[in-house]
C-alpha cells in the first residue's frame, strides 16, 4: 500500500487518507461569466501530471496539500493547506510530461 | 511478563479544548502543554493540580486531559484523586474565553496490556509501534480495525502498553472486535478468555 | 484473423484512435452501414489491450435515465445478433441480472429502474427477498449478519461475454472490409488548422485526415490535450480479480451496491469479481492488496462457503469518470473531432451500439439520436444525465 | 512406477508416524511429512489427476507447487494442490473434474476428439443464438475444476501487519546469504520461503554444495536478527514494498524498507509428442521426490538433457539409490562445450553405466498398457536441430525426466516494478532496472555456479541493508540494484535455446494446464495473434492455475520461431498478482465491519426495536407490540407523537460545534441560509449545497452565543459533511474551529402535545412560550444531566430535541420514559417518524431529493440567502435559476387510499414518464393516503389530477395538493396547544 507523508502524522499506509481532490482556483463569481463558472464546476485537469491535492488524514482530521505525480502514483511533497492560501509554489521536479 | 489483557476504562473523567489560546489557557491553569505536537505528558501536582493528570496534544492546537497517572490501568485510585480537578476544568470550558474552544470528551477508553500485545496490534493496526520512540511519549492518532483512535503507547516491563480512546458509538464494536483476537492470542478481555 | 500492414498511408477519411471495442465497432460500422473503408485505426498497445480486455463483461440494460435505458437496451439487442453476424462464438451468455438492495433506500433505487426500464419495454423488476433467495439459494441473505438483502432489481437479459473476442470480432470484420488496424502505433498530436481537424502525428509518421474519433477509455484526457477541449473527464483506476475456475455452482451475475461487490462465473468456471472505484486518480493499472482485501471479505459476506477457492489473478483499468455517470459522447466544438468517452466502469456494454451511433455521426457529422443526452456541452447547459443511481457501482 | 527408497537420515519424512488417507476411494498409507503427491507417488498410484481439456492422465510434474494438473478435492476443499500439501491423517482425497473417476474418466474421449478442438475453435463453432444455451450448459458442466459445497462453513482467519527493514523472498543460497549479509548490516531481516523446510532445491550432492547450504542455514538460524517464514509464500509485491505473505492459516502484509527477490528459476519442460505422460517429470522435480520423500522416480530412469544440470542430477539420484540408465542430450558435445559445460558431468554419468547419448532428442515418449510412459522413441538432430526421424531408437523406461533449461521467477520482481532484459548468453529473462529498494540475486539474477549465487546473494543483501539505512553499500536510498551478475556466472549456458520438438501427430504439449500443443500456438500466430499479449489471450497460454511458469518461456520461443524474431523482440506478459492463487480466506481475515450504536442502543432493544440499518448505525425502525402488525404498531406510535407525547433516538444525526469570532460568517459561506444574524438562543433550518447547487445536506443550526454555534447534519452525511467543513475551513483561512461532537452527544426528540408537560418536571429549562418560543434553543439540565434543549419541529408537534453527553443518555432517557407513564408516552421509531415529518410536507435529502435536484425544485428556495456576498453553490444557483427547474416536489393525494403505489413509482402524463413518488404514506391522522412526488414543472403547475402507475401497470389516480397536509398554519409547534 503506497505510504502518505502526513505533515502532522508523519508516514502512513494512504488508507488512512481521504483524497479530496485536486486543489483548484476558483474564477471570481460576482465577474466571470456563466460558462467560466460552469468549466470551474465541472472541468477537470484529468491528464496525468504533478497536481496539487487535497488530503485528510481521516483520525486527527487534519486537512493538508499533497503534490502527487497521478501517472506514477508517486508524492512529491507534502505542505500545510494554508499553502493554497499563501500560493502554492511552483510543480517540483520529477514531474511527469 | 504480565499476562495479556484488553480492558474497558470506565468513563473517567476528562476534559478536551482546542483552539488558537486553547495552550495558554491550560498554562494559566497550572498545566503545562507538551510543546510537541503529538505527545503527551503526565502532571503530578503542579500549579493548580495537586493530582496527576495525561496531557495529550493533539496536533497543534488540541488538548485532551484525562485523570489519573499515565499508566492508569482500568479503574486507578489515581484517577478518581485527580477526577475533581479535571471536571472543573471541563466546567471551566462551558464558558471559554475568545480562542478556546471546548471539546466534549465522552471516549470509549480501553488498555491493552501484557505479553502479546504486539502481537495484537499487529493484527487490527497498520502502525509500526515497534518503530516508536516511547520515551518522547508519542500519541498516536491513527484507524484500528477502521476507527479512528487516540493510541498513547508506553513502554511496559520489557514489551508495550496501549492506552486507547475512540467515539464512544464506536466502543463496542472496538470492544467485542479487539476483545476477541486478544482471546485468540490467549489473553483475557474483560475477565473474559478461552 | 487480421492483416499486418507495414506502412500507414498518407491519409485516411477517417482516423480513429483506439483498437478497443468501441473503436473497432466505430471502424467496422462505418465500413458496413456507411461506406466509408478508407479508415485507420491507431492503436499504441495491441487489439483490445485496453479496458476491452481488463472488464468483467457485465451486459446490461437496466438504466436509470431514459437516455441511459434507450441507449443500452439498443446496445443488448445488438449483442444478441453480433456472434451470427461475425460469425464468431462471443460466448454470449444470458444469465440474469440482481442488483441486491441491502437498505430501503437502495430497495427504492432499485424499484425506481425497475419502472423506469419496463416503461421503456426492458425486462427489470424489483422483487423481494424471497425471489432472490429461491434464484440464488446458496446466498446468505443476512450477509455475514451485517448487510441484509431486502431485495434486489432483477434484470432477465443482464448477460456475460467472453470480452476479446468481441473486439476481435469487429477487428476481423472492419479488417475485411479494407479498414486498417494498425498496432503499436501511438498518436502523438493532431494537426488542427482554423478550429478544423487536418491531421494526426504518430509514432510511425504524420497523418492527413478530416476526421478523428477518440476512442481510448482512460486516456482520453492525453488525447483532449492535444485539442485543447476541456472535458469533465478525469481518471480512477477499477480493478478486478479472477478465481481458479470450480465447477459451475452460480448462474447470475449479482451486484451488491452496499458491498461493492459484482460477481459472475464464467463460462470456464472462473468467478469474475470487481468492486468500485479506487479511491483517488491515478492513471496507472496497478494493483491494490486493499482491494483484494477487500472484495474478498464482502463475497464470503455473500457466499461464505468460497472461504478455500482461491483467487488466481487480479487485474486493473483505467476508467474515465464524468460527474453524472454519463458518458460523452460525439460533435465537439473541434471540428472533426469526434468523442466516444466517459465511459466509467461501463463501457463494455455499449461497445455495438457505440459503433453504431458514433459512425452515423462521424458519417453525417450530426449527433445520432440516441447519444443527444450526452453531449459534452450539457454541462454549460446544466443539463445533466442523472446516471449515478444506476451506475455507481455495478458496471 | 514410483515407489519409497530406504530410510536417509535427512529426509523430510517422519516414518514413526503413519498416516491412513484415502485416494478415489482407495485406503492408502503415508507417513508424517508426507504430501499427498509424494504419499501416493510412493504407494505407486499410476495417475493423480485428468488434464483440464482432453482428461489425459496425469501425474506429477514440478513437485513445486506447480503441479496444476495433481490438483485434488480433499474434505471438500476444492483444487488443493497435492504436491505441497502436507498430508494429514484420515483425509478423504479425489481427483477433481473427472466423470466416473480418475481411472475410468468418460471425458477421456475428449483426448480422442482433441484433434477437432483445435484452440480458437470454441471461438468458431456453437455460437447459434438457437443452440448456444444448450450448448453452454455442456460446456459448463465439464469446464471448472474443484466443485464447492454450498454449505461449507466460513473460514476467518488471521491477518496482521509486518514490518521489516529487509525482506528477502527465496531461502536458497542466495537468499540465506542475503539474509546473513544484510543481518550483519544491522538490518531486521525477514526471510520467506514457501517450502517446509530452508536451502531451496539446489541439486549437488556429490560436490559439497548441499553442505555448503546446510552450514548457511544453520548462520541463519542462528541470526537473532533473522525471522524465518517456513511454508509462507510471497504472494504479491505492491507498492511501496507491501508484499502479501500467504501461509496456511494465516497472512502477514509486511511492509519492508528494502527487497531482495532470491526467488530462483523454475525448471522448464521439453516439449516433445507425449511429454505430459504419467511418469514423465522435471529433472528437479524428481530430485525433490527422491531427496526430501525418498520416493524414487521409477527403476529405469532416462533424463533429457539440455544442460549441466542434468548430469549432476543423475549423479544425485544414482546417489540416491535411483538408477539412470540412459541420458538424451539435445546438444552435441561440441555444443555443450561451448555452453561452457566441463566434460566432469559427462564423464562420471558414463563411469557409472549411464548410457549418453548426444546430439539426440526424444521424438515422441510411448505409453505403457497402463497409461504411462513405458519408453521413449529417440533420434539424432541435424546441425539445423531438425529431429532425424527416420533414424528411431526406443529406450525403455518407467520414469523420463527433463532437464533441458529454467525460466526466471521474476513475477514478484516485476510485480515490484522490475524490467528486465532477455540474455542470450543465459536464455533466460534477466533484471534491467530495479526500481529503489529492490534487488535481484542468486538464479534470478542469473548467477548460477554455487559460489556466484552466495556472492551475489550477499552483495543484494548488503546493498538492500544500506538502502534500510544499515551499514554502507551500492544500495544507497535511490538506487535500486542493477549490479550483478558477477562476471563469473554468465559462463555457461543453464537453458537450452530451443527445446521444442515438432512431431505430425502434435500431443507435443507447451501448456499441461490448458492442453495447449505446438500446433495450437503456431494457428494462433497465423490468425494475427502475433504479440506475446494476444497469442496468451487467444490460445489461453498461461491463463491456467499455474499462470504460465511452465509454458510462457517455451509459447515466447514458439512465436519468435514463427514470426522469425529473436525472443529478446517480444518480451514477457505482465505480471499480475498472485505469484500463486491465495484463498479467498486469507484474503478476507477477520472481516472486521464498523458497527455504530447509540448509547441508548441495548434500552431500544428490551423495547422490543424493530431494527434497520442507517449507515454503520442500526436505528428501530419501530417498536413491535405484541399482537399488533408493523402497521398497527407504526401507526399506534404516529397517533401517539399527534395525540399525546413521543420520544424517539435521533442521536444518529451528525452534531457539529463551531466556535469563534467568524464562525457565523462560516455557516454564512458552509450553507445556503443566512446564520451571521440568527439570534443567540434561536435555532434555524440549513441547506446544503456543492458547487453545483445540489443540495447535499441539511440539518437544524443553533446559535449557543456570540461566537458559539451547535449544528446538525444528517445521519448519512455526518462523516463526509464534516470533513467537508474542515477543509473549507482549511482552505478559508477564517477565525472559527469546528468540533465534531456526533458521538459524544446524545440527541433524543421528545414530541407531542404532552411533551412541555411531561419535560418541565425534569428539566430547570423555562418551558413556557414566552420564556422558550417555538426554533429557540436553551441550556439547562434534564433529569439532573447537563443538556441543550432544541424546540423544532421535524414532527409538526409541540417538542424538543434534547442533547446530553453521551454519558448521560441511559440515565436521561430512563428519566424520561418513567416520567411518561403518566402522559401515555411511546417511544417511537424512523418510519413513525417518516409518516410525521410527511404530514408536515418535510423533505427528507436523499429520498425526495436526488443526485440533482437543486432548492428551487425542492421548493426549498426560502431557506436560501441569494443576497449574502458568498455561499458554496450560490454562483451555481444563479444559472440554475436562469434554466428553470426540471423537475418540481409537489405533495399529492390519492384518491383511492386503498391502492397505493410504492415510493418510486412512475408518474405518467401523456404515455411519458413526468415524474415519480418519492415519499408515500397513509396517514393516520389525516385518514387519506398521502405523498410527495418529483413531477414534470409543467405538470405540478398545472396543480390537476395525475396518474401513477404501480408495478403491475395499474394506473392510480392523485391531485396535486399543498403541503404541509397537517396543521399547514404550524399552531401546533408554535404554540403547543395543550394536551
Amino acid at each position: 500500500m503506497k505510504i502518505m507523508v502526513c505533515p502532522l502524522n508523519g508516514p502512513r499506509p494512504v488508507s488512512e487518507f481521504a483524497y479530496g481532490g485536486e486543489v483548484r482556483k476558483s474564477p471570481d463569481p460576482d465577474t466571470c461569466s456563466d460558462a467560466e463558472w460552469s468549466a470551474y464546476v465541472f472541468n477537470r485537469t484529468g491528464s496525468p501530471g504533478v497536481k496539487y491535492e487535497w488530503w485528510c488524514h481521516i483520525a486527527s482530521g487534519f486537512w493538508f496539500i499533497a503534490s502527487r505525480d497521478t501517472a506514477r502514483d508517486v508524492v512529491l511533497a507534502t505542505f500545510p493547506a494554508e499553502v493554497v492560501r499563501r500560493g502554492l509554489p511552483p510543480a517540483p521536479p520529477g514531474a511527469t510530461p | 511478563m504480565s499476562p495479556l489483557e484488553f480492558l474497558p476504562r470506565g468513563p473517567g473523567a476528562r476534559a478536551g479544548l482546542k483552539g488558537p489560546r486553547a495552550a495558554e489557557w491550560l498554562a494559566g491553569r497550572g498545566i503545562v502543554p507538551p510543546p510537541q505536537p503529538n505527545s503527551w505528558m503526565e502532571q503530578c501536582g503542579q500549579g493548580a493540580v495537586d493530582a496527576s493528570l495525561l496531557v495529550a496534544r493533539l496536533g497543534t492546537a488540541e488538548f485532551f486531559i484525562e485523570a489519573g497517572p499515565a499508566g492508569a490501568g482500568a479503574a486507578d485510585a489515581g484517577a478518581a484523586v485527580a477526577a475533581p480537578d479535571v471536571r472543573q476544568l471541563a466546567a471551566a470550558l462551558q464558558s471559554p474565553p475568545a480562542g478556546v474552544y471546548p471539546v466534549l470528551r465522552e471516549d470509549a477508553a480501553f488498555v491493552l496490556s501484557g505479553d502479546g500485545t504486539a502481537d495484537v496490534l499487529a493484527q487490527v493496526c497498520n502502525v509500526n509501534f515497534a518503530a516508536l520512540e516511547l520515551q518522547a511519549q508519542p500519541v498516536i492518532m491513527t484507524l484500528l480495525i477502521g476507527v479512528a483512535v487516540l493510541i498513547v503507547p508506553q513502554a511496559a516491563d520489557g514489551g508495550i502498553r496501549c492506552r486507547i480512546w475512540c467515539d464512544p458509538t464506536f466502543g463496542a464494536y472496538v470492544e467485542e472486535s479487539v476483545g476477541r483476537v486478544v482471546i485468540d492470542c490467549g489473553g483475557s478481555h474483560g475477565g473474559r478468555s478461552v | 484473423m487480421f492483416t499486418r500492414h507495414d506502412a500507414l498511408k498518407q491519409g485516411y477519411d477517417v482516423v480513429i484512435i483506439g483498437a478497443g471495442g468501441h473503436g473497432l465497432a466505430s471502424a467496422y460500422y462505418l465500413a458496413r452501414d456507411h461506406g466509408i473503408r478508407n479508415i485507420a485505426v491507431l492503436e499504441k498497445g495491441y487489439i483490445g489491450g485496453g479496458n476491452t480486455g481488463r472488464n468483467t463483461t457485465i451486459i446490461r440494460s437496466n438504466y436509470l435515465t431514459p437516455e441511459g435505458v434507450k441507449f443500452y437496451d439498443e446496445s443488448v439487442r445488438l449483442w444478441q445478433d453480433l456472434g451470427e453476424d461475425f460469425d464468431l462464438n462471443l460466448f454470449y451468455s444470458t444469465r440474469g441480472h440482481y442488483t441486491l438492495a441491502h437498505t430501503d433506500a437502495a430497495m427504492r433505487t432499485m424499484r425506481w429502474r425497475a419502472e423506469v426500464n419496463k416503461h421503456f419495454g426492458v425486462r427489470s423488476e424489483a422483487v423481494d427477498a424471497a425471489f432472490v433467495k429461491r434464484a440464488i439459494p446458496s446466498i446468505d441473505m443476512s450477509c455475514g449478519g451485517h448487510a441484509p438483502i431486502l431485495g434486489a432489481l432483477f434484470h432477465e437479459p443482464g448477460a456475460i461475454a467472453r470480452h476479446d473476442a468481441v473486439a476481435w470480432g469487429y477487428g476481423r470484420g472492419a479488417d475485411r472490409r479494407g479498414v486498417e488496424i494498425h498496432q503499436q502505433t501511438e498518436v502523438t498530436g493532431i494537426r488542427l488548422a482554423g478550429g478544423k481537424v487536418v491531421g494526426v502525428e504518430t509514432t510511425r509518421g504524420p497523418i492527413a485526415t478530416s476526421r478523428v474519433l477518440c476512442a481510448v477509455a482512460g486516456h482520453t484526457p492525453r488525447i483532449l490535450d492535444m485539442v485543447d477541449l476541456h472535458t469533465p473527464i478525469y481518471v480512477h483506476p477499477l480493478q478486478a480479480m479472477v478465481s481458479e475456475p470450480v465447477k459451475a455452482w452460480l448462474d447470475p451475475i449479482i451486484v451488491s451496491g452496499s458491498l461493492h461487490v459484482y460477481v459472475s462465473q464464467t463460462a470456464r468456471g472462473e468467478l469474475v469479481m470487481g468492486a468500485s472505484l479506487d479511491p483517488y486518480e491515478l492513471h496507472q493499472s496497478r494493483s491494490t492488496l486493499d482491494f483484494v482485501e477487500g472484495l474478498s471479505s464482502h463475497m464470503l459476506d455473500m457466499f461464505p462457503f468460497l472461504s478455500e477457492v482461491k483467487v488466481n489473478r487480479q487485474w486493473a483499468g483505467l476508467s474515465d469518470m464524468t460527474p453524472d455517470f454519463a458518458p460523452i459522447m460525439g460533435v465537439t466544438p473541434v471540428e472533426g473531432f469526434f468523442l466516444d468517452a466517459g465511459w466509467g466502469t461501463w463501457g463494455f456494454k455499449a461497445t455495438p451500439v457505440c459503433g453504431k451511433t458514433i459512425s452515423h455521426t462521424v458519417a453525417t457529422g450530426r449527433n445520432h439520436p440516441l447519444i443527444e443526452g450526452f453531449t459534452l456541452e450539457r454541462f454549460a447547459r446544466y443539463q445533466l444525465t442523472g446516471e449515478k443511481g444506476a451506475a455507481s457501482v455495478g458496471h | 512406477m514410483m515407489y519409497r527408497l530406504d530410510p536417509h537420515p535427512e529426509e523430510w519424512l517422519d516414518r514413526s508416524v503413519s498416516l491412513s488417507f484415502s485416494f478415489e476411494g482407495v485406503a492408502y498409507q503415508g507417513f508424517r511429512g508426507d504430501t499427498i503427491s509424494s504419499a501416493l507417488a510412493a504407494a505407486g498410484a499410476p495417475y493423480l489427476g485428468r488434464s483440464f481439456k482432453y482428461h489425459r492422465p496425469r501425474h506429477i510434474l514440478s513437485f513445486a507447487n506447480h503441479d496444476s494438473n495433481v490438483l485434488f478435492q480433499v474434505d471438500g476443499v476444492p483444487n488443493v494442490r497435492g504436491d505441497v500439501t502436507l498430508l494429514r491423517d484420515g483425509m478423504q482425497v479425489t481427483a477433481i473434474n473427472t466423470f466416473g473417476g480418475l481411472m475410468r474418466d468418460k471425458a477421456r474421449i475428449l483426448d480422442r476428439l482433441g484433434r477437432f478442438l483445435p484452440v480458437g475453435f470454441y471461438y468458431k463453432a456453437f455460437h447459434s443464438k438457437r443452440l448456444f444455451p444448450r450448448w453452454e450448459r455442456l460446456f459448463r458442466t465439464l469446464t471448472g475444476l474443484g466443485s464447492v459445497a454450498p454449505d461449507a462453513p466460513r473460514q476467518t482467519t488471521p491477518k496482521r501487519y509486518g514490518f521489516c527493514d529487509v525482506l528477502v523472498i527465496g531461502a536458497g543460497p542466495s537468499g540465506l546469504s542475503a539474509a546473513l549479509a544484510a543481518a550483519s548490516g544491522g538490518a531486521r531481516v525477514a526471510l520467506v520461503d514457501e517450502a517446509f523446510r530452508l536451502g531451496g532445491s539446489g541439486v549437488g550432492l556429490g560436490n559439497g554444495e548441499h553442505a555448503a547450504t546446510q552450514a548457511l542455514i544453520k548462520s541463519v538460524t542462528a541470526a537473532p536478527a533473522i525471522t524465518v517464514l517456513r511454508a509462507t509464500v510471497a504472494a504479491a509485491c505492491y507498492a511501496d514494498h507491501w508484499v502479501a505473505l500467504a501461509e496456511a492459516t494465516r497472512m502477514t502484509k509486511m511492509r519492508a524498507k528494502a527487497v531482495v527477490f532470491a526467488s530462483g528459476v523454475i525448471e522448464q519442460p521439453a516439449v516433445f509428442r507425449n511429454n505430459d505422460l504419467p511418469g514423465v517429470i522435471l529433472a528437479s522435480g524428481a530430485w525433490r521426490l527422491a531427496w526430501r520423500y525418498r520416493v524414487a522416480p521409477g527403476r529405469r530412469v532416462v533424463v533429457i538433457a539440455g544442460n549441466a544440470e542434468a548430469y549432476q542430477v543423475s549423479l544425485d539420484l544414482h546417489a540416491l539409490g535411483v538408477p539412470v540408465a540412459a541420458i538424451i542430450d539435445l546438444r552435441t558435445a561440441a555444443d555443450a562445450a561451448a555452453a561452457g559445460d566441463d566434460e566432469h558431468g559427462p564423464a562420471a554419468c558414463a563411469a557409472l553405466g549411464m548410457k549418453i547419448l548426444e546430439g539426440h532428442a526424444p521424438y515422441q515418449a510411448v505409453a505403457g498398457a497402463d497409461g504411462r510412459v513405458a519408453a521413449v522413441e529417440v533420434a539424432p538432430l541435424d546441425a539445423a536441430g531438425r529431429i532425424l526421424s527416420g533414424a528411431l531408437e526406443r529406450i525403455a523406461c518407467d520414469a523420463l525426466l527433463m532437464s533441458v533449461g529454467w525460466a526466471a521467477a521474476s513475477q514478484l520482481y516485476l510485480q515490484a516494478g522490475g524490467a528486465t532484459r532477455f540474455s542470450d548468453e543465459l536464455q533466460q529473462f534477466v533484471p534491467r532496472e530495479a526500481p529503489p529498494g529492490t534487488f535481484a540475486c542468486g538464479r534470478l539474477n542469473g548467477a548460477y555456479d554455487f559460489a556466484a549465487r552466495v556472492a551475489d546473494g550477499a552483495r543484494a543483501g548488503a546493498e538492500a541493508a544500506a538502502h534500510a539505512g544499515f551499514g554502507s553499500g551500492a544500495g544507497a536510498p535511490g538506487a535500486g540494484s542493477v549490479s550483478g551478475p558477477p562476471a563469473a556466472a554468465g559462463r555457461r549456458r543453464p537453458s537450452h535455446p530451443f527445446p521444442i520438438i515438432d512431431h505430425p501427430a502434435g500431443k507435443n504439449f507447451v501448456d499441461f494446464d490448458e492442453d495447449l500443443q505446438v500446433k495450437d500456438l503456431e494457428n494462433a500466430v497465423q490468425e494475427g495473434f502475433d504479440s506475446s499479449e494476444l497469442m496468451k489471450r487467444y490460445s489461453t497460454v498461461g491463463m491456467g492455475p499455474s499462470q504460465g511458469k511452465h509454458s510462457n518461456m517455451n509459447a515466447l520461443r514458439i512465436l519468435a520461431r514463427a514470426r522469425g524474431v529473436g525472443v529478446e523482440r517480444l518480451g514477457l506478459t505482465t505480471a499480475r498478482p498472485m505469484y500463486h492463487p491465495v484463498p479467498l480466506k486469507l484474503l478476507a481475515g477477520r472481516s472486521f465491519n464498523v458497527e455504530r450504536r447509540t448509547p441508548v442502543d441495548a434500552l431500544h432493544a428490551a423495547l422490543d426495536a424493530v431494527w434497520m440499518p442507517a449507515g454503520n448505525w442500526r436505528r428501530p425502525e419501530y417498536y413491535a407490540v405484541a399482537g399488533q402488525t408493523r402497521a398497527q404498531s407504526i401507526d399506534a406510535e404516529v397517533r401517539a407523537v399527534r395525540n399525546r407525547v413521543g420520544l424517539i433516538d435521533v442521536g444518529t444525526l451528525g452534531k457539529i460545534e463551531i466556535y469563534g469570532p467568524q464562525a457565523g460568517e462560516f455557516l454564512d459561506r458552509a450553507y445556503a441560509g443566512k446564520f451571521s444574524n440568527l439570534r443567540e438562543g434561536m435555532t434555524r433550518y440549513g441547506l446544503m449545497l456543492d458547487e453545483s447547487g445540489v443540495i447535499i445536506d441539511d440539518g437544524v443550526i443553533a446559535r449557543l452565543g456570540a461566537d458559539a454555534f451547535y449544528f446538525t447534519t444528517t445521519t448519512g452525511g455526518s462523516a463526509t459533511v464534516f470533513r467537508e467543513l474542515l477543509r473549507l475551513n482549511a482552505a478559508w483561512g477564517l477565525d472559527c474551529g469546528l468540533v465534531n461532537v456526533t458521538g459524544h452527544r446524545a440527541a433524543f426528540n421528545l414530541a407531542g402535545p404532552a411533551s412541555r408537560g411531561l419535560l418541565q418536571p425534569l428539566t430547570d429549562v423555562d418551558l413556557c412560550d414566552a420564556a422558550f418560543p417555538f426554533l429557540g434553543v436553551r441550556s439547562g439540565t434534564v433529569a439532573g444531566a447537563p443538556a441543550r434543549l432544541l424546540r423544532v419541529g421535524f414532527v409538526g408537534e409541540l417538542g424538543y430535541e434534547i442533547h446530553v453527553a453521551a454519558g448521560a443518555a441511559a440515565a436521561v432517557w430512563r428519566a424520561l420514559m418513567a416520567a411518561g407513564g403518566t402522559h401515555g408516552l411511546r417511544p417511537f421509531g424512523v418510519e413513525a417518524q417518516r409518516v410525521l415529518r410527511l404530514e408536515k410536507g418535510h423533505l427528507i435529502v436523499g429520498q425526495d431529493t436526488d443526485g440533482l435536484t437543486d432548492p428551487f425544485e425542492a421548493g426549498a428556495a426560502w431557506a436560501v440567502n441569494m443576497q449574502k456576498p458568498f455561499f458554496v453553490g450560490q454562483r451555481s444557483l444563479k444559472i440554475l435559476r436562469a434554466r428553470g427547474p426540471r423537475q418540481t416536489l409537489t405533495g399529492i393525494e390519492l384518491l383511492d387510499a386503498e391502492r397505493l403505489p410504492k415510493e418510486c413509482h412512475l408518474v405518467i402524463a401523456g404515455g411519458a414518464i413526468a415524474g415519480r413518488v418519492t415519499s408515500i404514506a397513509r396517514s393516520p391522522t389525516l385518514g387519506k393516503a398521502i405523498g410527495l412526488a418529483m413531477l414534470a414543472p409543467e405538470l405540478a403547475r398545472a396543480r390537476g389530477d395525475i396518474e401513477i402507475r404501480a408495478d403491475d401497470g395499474a394506473m392510480l389516480k392523485a391531485r396535486i395538493t399543498s403541503t404541509p397536509f397537517y396543521d399547514p398554519q404550524h399552531l401546533r409547534q408554535r404554540a403547543g396547544v395543550a394536551a
